[in-house]
């Protein structure tokens, strides 16, 4: 990747004056051992979760919408609740290695591989909803403008739910086409390391990688490319799904600053979701070196940022409603925060605006435990908000005649669950059968780092104190 | 015809570049470089003339806009104008949200279908040469003589002294 | 192809296995075009089925066209009022009710209940054959027992009794009267559930004739309305609503506007559309009008008659005193009516109406009502001749005493202590359980009869299509038995040709005579002399409650469920009550204050207690009624309502509708007093306990009033505006100024370039608020009409009711002065639909006729466009809705899809009749007229308050009421041009100036 | 790197063939496209000879068609209109009569296979006598020309505006046994209906040489079919 040169101060990313081959052994060793009991553990959870949303989902195609707690007036909840919750935790994945990659930062290297997958599954979850939302899923084909024997007769390109399909399909295709092509090297390692199948099989993924000086340069040519249309994809999308309710008529949803709201709602659900599995990763797979405590500094000031944002968000959504006039509107945020629906409200405004301002205290951020509950803490809050915003605003619109409340099922229950199942279902196989962490990328930090900073050499060998980690945490705020 | 060429494996990126600097000024010739991680230098050393991929993704995009632009006008001006919602047929903003995606799509796929085809990166391929360790940590050096007459134990020599951690030489065609 | 899969059809399968005798089960539109090769079949198939006679001038026989729909006039039996019906038929079945405009009492109109009879032709429970206790026995065989039965008492003697409802049949009356005559001691009992006797007995009194007036309300420029539901469920609602509503029209020149004061304990349908309303309890009604009289006789210059034993809130009198005085200012055009079953209370009504002036104006009694002919002390008289058993033979048709009446045990006991009992009933009711013959009595759309409604008019029932079940009516059964085999028509024929002939003397020869009463519907003839008072009419006893007491129960018809005869329809058993919204149960209701006072909320199950008698009921508040009261509606708790207990889809978190065994509500009737005036249904005590145990009442509206909650509105409270009302003071004063139309005009601030103008029609409705009663008839002729499926009580607890057409009820004001209003609520066909640009695969466009479509086989069900829709009218299959009742299914519109799991529908202006219309004047290739078109909801409305037309044709009758000073479109200012034009409601009070004051009530932002 | 290449151009242009292919046959063999069925009728009533040979107009038996949704299925009994007195093909008779001549006897009534079971079907015996106990049942004809239930076709508007039959039910004329012709799908459907200028009863016609937007041809609406 594209050479910089960082301040001489700059202490390692990576910790532990590794070697390039150490470097190789410490990400790829673990693929070679048996899984660990507590991965089995966290897998059989997670696999039992998405049992129990398969079977809802099934049961809700087979029998009908009706098995979930809407009505003719709350015509979606928990559906696209789920649906904005999991496309935006996909957000941090390509903002990280996008976004990152774009503004040179060199830390984002230990957890950009990670974060990619973990965008790519919650996008697969995120896109399940969608399709099973729909009266009819067995015709969901029919959002596609495909040739037909019926005029032809193709989609309406103005509504928002068809900008929905395009944007995630193009969001998942192009993470998908990222991650791989910043796998390629690694599985080039992989097949080197690997006997019998698993070396075919790599042999095959890998297309033929050798790690020539030609490929590499066209190949980092390319990454640089692809992180340049993520980085616009990546607002785009939250943009058009935040559209799905800026655009409609209802008070609460029909207003102009969704979409800058939504994004920021997203990046700062998906640096938490980031941050949460990282914190777990490091303990579970050993990883302390590679993902330092300077990551987790880093990443508790992103959420902190964008925490300040949304509330911003929050404020001037009740700001417009006062100063609109419009009755309906007043209404609307009157209704949201005090009526039935006022609990959840107050969980969002904790959850979201109040909890991350704790990561401004060096010591909350020190405390691990409490970063990982603010973590959680946030993306609780973030599906509270889809939550506050899709329900509330539909519960009571125009005509007091046609105000219902609305109550979950458990079908619906189940595939929340489930969603959550499969997501992390397909990510512990992930970190089970391939890197977790982009070896080549870190070689070529730790390098670089080693001939153009030979103060952070010192450094490093006097190993980890608490001193210079704390240095190290004000040169990122500096660079963050 | 054949012809006679030098590996040679590094052990540190530094000794590597100075080694392949000074076969350069040596006048032999850097047929090619194998590295585990991307070695800024060796490129230039190696005279690979700067991508075309950018353009490439260039024209992939603007392929997308006009595809989308163009279809999502034929299609509801057209071929079939249909009343909706009181909207004109031509909502142009309304088009746009598709025309980026789409545009995005077709950039990103031709961008990695191009890099793929010109490095033949494709499923099922054999790499061209299986060097020990290029993968994990070591760089290899493929050095050849730009004539015939020249004396392979001093380039050996030569590779050694410049801290090569394994030598050797292999018949290759030339073509 | 994309099939929206339709339910194995089983229409046709039906019409094989019921109508046309071994027709291959096929699909529904093999039947459409198959069309009259199977109506052939059909003649052939059913030997006795005078199908193809009974024409109606509408379309002359040679005119049957197959697939084309074809009307047949009836009279419809869904209650005693007989108004005049047009059965939609077709190949070969009746597949929707509709008035029959020429009819001269309904005018067209058609109630809930009438437009439900349709469903209760094909309800698989009706008994098939003649029956005794044991099981099925022959016809032959039941007809010999009685026969012979007979026989024995008119050789040695015995009590013949025929126990039943009002029968307005006179060609049943003649074949009853015969055999009463061949009888030694023979007598005719009629009773009314919803009992008038009352007035009867009072005319008897004051006319020496025991009569029921016809009463006129179009003629009554002010009604002083004392607990008569007129418009809702007392004597012949529907007439009565075409007649207030004739007495009430802003857009005449000059505007008409009667004045309508309710004086009710209970909030009735009249009492939400009373122009004044004044709540007063039971015990004050007979107080009041004496008062009223009183004033009246002080006003005419008369002596004031002495005031009554009962005390009255001085409020309340003092409303009476300015009430006579409008009165008086109106006599001659002044009502007063009174539903009390309350001998001093009617006769005192009687003596107003005598004062003002009203006789021969605003009530006839020379042509007099013989819809309700209920004779209580008769009932109470056989009552106890059944006791004593005293009674050989008893025969009960047309009415269920044993749940109707009060006492059953003591009356069960009678029926046990009687030698025969017989029972004609269609199904097997609680009566026909206890009888020792069941002759089932056909369906009034399968059979023949006649009905004389008001004295000198006769209406004519045929059938519509052949006889679903064995069964045979009354009047050829008691032929039979007195050895006259000849069938039901002939019977009826004869009968026309011979008496009711004689009663005119317009078309000369009998035969021609009995034509035209068929192809019209009716015959207007000379009334018949009414027989004077049998005997001295006895005196009015004492009021039954004059007491004041804590809490008084009023018991009362349903609009829906009137008397307990339509419990079985699940059409019915869904309306939602146009009162309380609730539907599925009846409860009881208290007013808000006595709900504090008592510390009830809506579903907590109350035991109330009258008398020694006690029933369970979930409570229910309701905002406007009397703080006394605690009211009950009749008609429910029928046996065998579980038959509902699997209405509805079955899922994991289902509710059933009612639990096997059960019954769909509680019935009241054990609640009704006894007097020896007979049954009294208002005044008597009645205490409140909690049981403690709550259930959920299925009530399709939340939120009750135009006021947000007050916690959530700004200071000053917020009123929102989607049902308006003008004082009619102000209407007058300032027409063009009275509403107060937000501050965005339709069109106004357009955008967009206009690529969609068209030279075409644009349709659209206008809904008069005026008009408007709230009756709900429309709301069933559209679930007719449109295939609208039963989603049963807890879909409804759900808010997932399907109807396309729902009628928004709205409370505004303080807690006891609260206006009401009733808002049909359909789809507004946006111009600018915001539920078309929203859908992703368009199945929802606008058509070049300013419809908005939905395309059900287009639609993949993301409900996006009824999230967007700011009405909240599109409707939304959340499962497969149950068509197994394959016998029901022969109800169905053949012209209408039948939606599938997982798509949206909602209203489409009935567009299969726009389009039937259209190709029918392309066939004739002329234009299609003005009011060719007519949607069935406007169809089957009373009041005529929904109008369908053309928004591009200026003169016609929608679009002139579109641009009248009262239109407005709800929620004009979101910009989303609704086709669908409302008119201001009207609200003419003379004693309320202030009210006039503030000219619109419901607020207003824009 | 030649290897590469090739196998490229060989995945794009299989891609590129595969969506031209799947384009080009978009509409015919479509499911729900029942077009070329013909099946077996109860009887074998050939449209070839009645409509065909003798000339029979449509209507006479397809009567409801000018005036109804639906043509109609005709009703057993007008088929008796004739066949109460044509009992077989004129050759059949022809033959009977000649064998009855060179037999000197009265010629037999000769009834074809296929008319005898349209007397069985209305419970006549060949010499069209009731057959005591036997119930007229109508003739099951299967259906051919059958659209999906949610498809509301109108044949009044058709015939007003002179469309002929053989435009959507092909050459009957020349059918032996009836069969379907057109597609019938929406688009067959909708290629006419974008062709044909509108026009309103008592109207004069539009000016044809106007661009056809879709108010000034005949009615594309969806609620015109769909409802």
């Amino acid at each position: 990747m594209a050479e910089i040169h960082a301040p001489a101060v700059r202490p390692p990313t990576i910790l532990g004056d590794k070697t390039l081959g150490g470097i190789t052994s410490d990400v790829f060793a673990p693929l070679d051992r048996r899984p660990t009991r507590l991965w089995w553990w966290a897998f059989l959870s997670a696999a039992a979760a998405l049992l129990l949303g398969t079977v809802c989902v099934g049961y809700q195609i087979m029998v009908g919408i009706g098995t979930w707690g809407l009505n003719r007036t709350v015509g979606w909840a928990f559906d696209i609740t789920n649906f904005v919750f999991w496309v935006g935790i996909g957000h941090a994945g390509t903002l990280i290695s996008a976004v990152l990659l774009l503004f040179r930062q060199r830390w984002r290297t230990s957890i950009n591989r990670s974060a990619e997958a973990m965008t790519i599954f919650a996008v697969m979850c995120a896109g399940l909803f969608p399709v099973i939302h729909m009266g009819r899923p067995w015709l969901a084909f029919w959002v596609f403008p495909y040739p037909n024997a019926r005029g032809p007769l193709w989609v309406n390109w103005r509504s928002p739910l068809l900008w929905d399909v395009f944007a995630i399909g193009t969001y998942f295709t192009i993470s998908l086409v990222f991650w791989y092509i910043g796998l390629l090297p690694d599985l080039g390692t992989l097949r080197e390391r690997a006997r019998g199948l698993r070396k075919k099989v790599f042999g095959w993924l890998s297309l033929g990688w050798d790690g020539s000086a030609r490929t590499w340069a066209r190949y980092e040519v390319a990454c640089v490319l692809l992180a340049a249309l993520a980085t616009p994809l990546v607002v785009s999308v939250h943009s058009v799904v935040s559209s799905d309710f800026a655009t409609a008529i209802l008070p609460g949803w029909h207003t102009t600053v969704f979409p800058p709201y939504f994004v920021v709602g997203a990046v700062f659900s998906g640096f938490a979701m980031v941050l949460m599995l990282m914190l777990i990763a490091r303990k579970v797979m050993h990883l302390e070196d590679y993902m330092t405590m300077r990551h987790v500094h880093a990443m508790c000031k992103v959420i902190v940022f964008t925490g300040s944002i949304v509330g911003l968000a929050y404020g001037t959504e009740l700001f417009m409603a006062w100063y609109s006039g419009n009755p309906y509107e007043k209404f609307a945020f009157a209704n949201r925060m005090r009526g039935p629906f006022g609990w959840a409200y107050g969980v969002m405004v904790f959850c979201n605006v109040i909890a991350p301002q704790l990561l401004w205290f060096r010591k909350v951020r020190w405390s691990l435990g409490a970063v990982f509950l603010i973590t959680i803490l946030v993306n609780v809050g973030m599906w509270f908000e889809r939550f506050v915003i899709i329900v509330s605003s539909l519960h009571r619109d125009f005509l007091p005649s046609a105000w219902t409340g609305y109550v979950p099922t458990w079908i619906e229950l189940g595939t929340l669950l489930g969603s959550f199942g499969l997501f992390f279902t397909l990510f512990l196989l992930f970190c089970r059968f391939l890197p977790m962490i982009a070896a080549s990328e870190i070689k070529a930090v730790v390098a670089s780092e080693r001939h153009h900073a030979p103060v952070a050499e010192g450094v490093a060998a006097e190993g980890v104190t608490t001193e210079n980690v704390a240095a190290e945490c004000e040169t990122v705020e500096a660079a963050a | 015809m054949t012809r006679r060429i030098h590996v040679a494996l590094f052990a540190d990126e530094a000794q590597f570049l100075a080694a392949a600097r000074t076969c350069r000024e040596r006048g032999l010739a850097l047929l090619d470089a194998f590295t585990p991680y991307p070695v800024h230098g060796i490129d230039v050393l190696l005279d690979v003339r700067p991508s075309r991929l950018p353009w490439v993704c260039l024209a992939g995009g603007a392929t997308g806009l006009a595809a989308a632009l163009l279809f999502q006008y034929w299609s509801s001006i057209t071929d079939w104008p249909l009343n909706v919602g009181g909207k004109p047929f031509d909502s142009l903003p309304a088009f746009l949200p598709v025309a980026f995606e789409t545009t995005v799509l077709f950039a990103g796929l031709v961008t990695a279908a191009a890099l793929w085809l010109r490095s033949s990166l494709l499923p099922g391929r054999k790499p061209r040469r299986e060097l020990p360790g290029t993968l994990d940590d070591r760089f290899a050096l493929l050095v050849a003589h730009k004539d015939a007459a020249n004396d392979f134990a001093e380039t050996r020599a030569l590779l050694e002294s410049l801290g090569a951690v394994a030598c050797w030489d292999e018949m290759e065609d030339a073509s | 192809m994309d099939e929206l899969p339709i339910p194995a059809d089983a229409i046709s399968a039906e019409l094989e296995d019921l109508v046309f005798a071994g027709l291959p089960a096929t699909r529904r539109s093999f039947l459409r075009a198959a069309g009259f090769g199977v109506g052939v079949a059909a003649v052939a198939g059913c030997s006795r089925a005078p199908v193809q006679k009974a024409i109606p001038h509408l379309t002359p026989p040679e005119s049957i066209v197959p697939g084309r729909a074809y009307a047949i006039a009836s009279t419809c039996a869904g209650c005693s009022a007989a108004c005049g019906v047009l059965a939609t038929c077709r190949d070969g079945r009746p597949v929707k009710l509709e008035g029959n405009p020429e009819h001269p009492l309904s005018r067209g109109g058609l109630c809930a209940v009438g437009q439900a009879e349709l469903l209760s032709l094909y309800d698989s429970q009706r008994l098939d054959g003649a029956r005794d206790r044991e099981g099925g026995i022959g016809w032959d065989q039941a007809d010999q027992l009685v026969v012979a039965e007979l026989a024995r008492i008119r050789a040695d003697g015995g009590r013949v009794r025929l126990l039943t409802g009002t029968v307005h049949s006179p060609s049943t009356r003649a074949v009853i009267g015969r055999l009463l005559a061949s009888l030694p001691d023979a007598a005719h009992v009629q009773y009314d559930a919803a009992s008038t006797s009352a007035i009867l007995d009072a005319h008897a009194r004051s006319h020496g004739q025991r009569i029921l007036p016809r009463y006129f309300f179009e003629q009554a420029q002010v009604v002083a309305s004392f607990d008569a539901d007129f418009l809702g469920t007392w004597i012949s609602p529907v007439e009565h609503a075409a007649g207030w509503r004739q007495a009430r029209d802003p857009e005449a020149e000059p505007p008409r506007m009667s004045t309508v004061v309710q004086f009710e304990g209970r909030l009735s349908l009249t009492g939400t559309r009373a122009d004044r309303r004044v709540r007063i309890a039971p015990w004050e009604t007979e107080p009041a009008l004496a008062r009223l009289v009183e004033r009246l006789g002080v006003l005419a210059g008369g002596r004031a008659p002495s005031a009554s034993a009962g005390r009255a809130e001085t409020a309340t009198l003092e409303e009476v005193d300015a009430v006579a005085g409008l009165l008086w200012q109106h006599r001659g055009a002044a009502l007063v009516v009174a539903g009390a079953a309350d001998g001093v209370a009617q006769d005192l009504v009687n003596r107003a109406n005598v004062l003002l002036g009203a006789y021969g104006r605003t009530l006839d009694v020379e042509r007099p009502s013989l819809q309700k002919r209920g004779d209580e002390r008769a009932l109470e008289q056989l009552r106890q001749e059944l006791a004593a058993g005293a009674v050989d033979l008893l025969l009960v048709a047309g009415c269920n005493p044993v749940y109707e009446l009060p006492d059953s045990e003591d009356l069960l006991a009678g029926l046990s202590a009687t030698a025969m009992v017989i029972a004609c009933s269609p199904s097997l009711d609680e009566t026909a359980a206890a009888a020792h013959l069941v002759l089932p009595e056909p369906h009034s759309l399968e059979s023949w009869g006649d009905a004389e409604p008001v004295a000198g008019f006769c209406t004519l029932q045929q059938p519509t299509a052949p006889p679903l079940r064995s069964a045979r009516t009354l009047r050829a059964t008691l032929a039979r038995w007195m050895g006259d085999a000849r069938g039901d028509r002939e019977l009826l024929q004869a009968h026309w040709e011979s008496e009711l002939f004689a009663r005119q003397d317009a078309i000369g020869s009998p035969a021609a005579f009995f034509a035209a009463a068929l192809s019209r519907g009716f015959a207007e003839l000379a009334p018949q002399p009414v027989p004077g008072a049998e005997a001295a009419a006895p005196a009015p006893a004492g009021s039954a409650f004059v007491a004041p007491a804590d809490l008084v129960l009023v018991l009362h018809p349903q609009i829906a469920i009137p008397d307990g005869r339509h419990a079985h329809n699940p059409w019915l058993q869904e309306l939602p009550d146009p009162v309380s919204k609730v539907a599925w149960d009846n409860c009881a209701s208290v007013s808000p204050a006595t709900a504090r006072e008592l510390g009830l909320r809506a579903g907590d199950v109350v035991r109330l207690n009258a008398g020694e008698r006690a029933i369970e009921l979930p409570a229910w508040v309701q905002t406007g009624q009397h703080d006394r009261v605690v009211a009950v509606a009749l008609g429910y708790g029928r046996a065998g309502t579980d038959r509902f207990a699997d209405v509805g889809p079955e899922w994991l978190q289902a509710r059933a509708t009612v639990e096997s065994g059960g019954t769909i509500g509680e019935n009241a009737a054990p609640l009704v007093a006894r007097t020896a005036a007979g049954r009294v249904f208002a005044g008597a005590a009645v205490t409140v306990e909690k049981t403690g145990r709550r259930v959920e009442l299925a009530c399709s509206q939340d939120h009750h009033t135009l006021e947000v909650p007050a916690h959530l509105a700004p200071k000053g409270g917020e009123v929102r505006d989607p049902a308006r009302e003008l004082a009619f003071a102000a209407w007058q004063a300032d027409p063009e100024h009275a509403l107060h139309r937000g501050h965005h005009a339709p069109g106004e601030g357009e955008l967009w370039a206009a690529d969609h103008e068209n030279d075409g029609p644009r349709w659209g409705l206008a809904v008069d608020l005026a008009a408007c009663t709230g009756c709900s008839a429309c709301v069933i002729a559209c679930q007719a009409e449109n295939n609208v499926p039963v989603v049963g009580k807890d879909e409804v607890r759900r808010h997932r009711e399907m109807h396309w057409l729902r009628i928004d009820r709205y409370f505004e004001g303080a807690e006891g002065e609260e206006r009401v209003h009733h808002q049909p609520m359909m789809c507004q066909h946006c111009d600018h639909a915001p539920c078309e640009t929203v859908c992703p695969v368009l199945a929802t466009v606008h058509s070049a006729s300013g419809l908005n479509q939905q395309v059900y086989n287009r639609c993949v069900g993301t409900r996006y466009c009824a999230n967007n829709c700011p009405y909240k009218v599109r409707r939304f299959n959340w499962f497969d809705y149950a068509h197994d009742d394959a016998l029901e299914n022969l109800a169905l519109n053949p012209d209408v899809t039948v939606r599938s799991r997982g798509v949206m529908e909602k209203c489409s202006m009935c567009v299969q009749r726009i389009q039937e219309a259209r190709s029918e004047a392309r066939r004739r290739g002329e234009k299609v007229e003005d009011g060719a078109i007519r949607t069935a909801c406007q169809q089957s409305c009373p009041t005529q308050a929904i109008v369908f037309g053309d928004h591009a044709d200026p003169a016609g009758r929608m679009a002139r009421l579109a641009a009248s000073h009262r239109a407005y479109g709800v929620l004009d200012e979101l910009g989303v041009a609704p086709s669908v034009r409302y008119l201001a409601g009207m609200n003419n009070d003379p004693l309320a100036p202030a009210r006039a004051g503030h000219a619109e009530t419901g607020g207003g932002h824009g | 790197m030649a290897e590469g290449r090739t196998t490229g151009a060989f995945v794009l242009v299989t891609l590129a063939f595969g969506s031209i292919t799947l384009v080009a046959t978009a509409d015919i063999r479509l499911p729900g496209n029942h077009r070329g069925y013909a099946p077996e009728q109860p009887i074998a009533f050939s449209h070839r000879q009645h409509a065909g040979e003798l000339k029979i107009d449509c209507q006479y038996c397809h009567y409801a068609a000018s005036k109804s949704p639906n043509a109609g299925i005709p009703p057993t009994g007008l088929c008796m209109n004739c066949h109460a007195h044509v009992s077989a093909g004129f050759d059949a008779v022809l033959e009977e009569r000649e064998a009855a001549e060179a037999e000197g006897r009265d010629p037999r009534r000769i009834v074809s296979p296929e008319i005898a079971k349209l007397y069985a079907a209305l419970g006549l015996d060949d010499d069209l006598d009731p057959v005591p106990g036997a119930e007229p049942r109508p003739v099951e004809w299967i259906r051919v020309h059958d659209l999906a239930d949610f498809v509301y076709f109108d044949h009044r508007p058709h015939m007003a505006t002179g469309v002929a039959c053989q435009t959507c039910h092909g050459p009957v004329q020349g059918m032996e046994r009836i069969r379907q012709e057109t597609a019938l799908s929406m688009g067959w459907c909708l290629d006419c209906h974008r062709k044909s200028p509108a026009f309103r009863p008592g109207e004069p016609l539009p000016d044809l040489t106007a661009p056809l937007r879709y108010r000034h041809h005949v009615s594309t609406d969806c609620a015109t079919c769909h409802f």
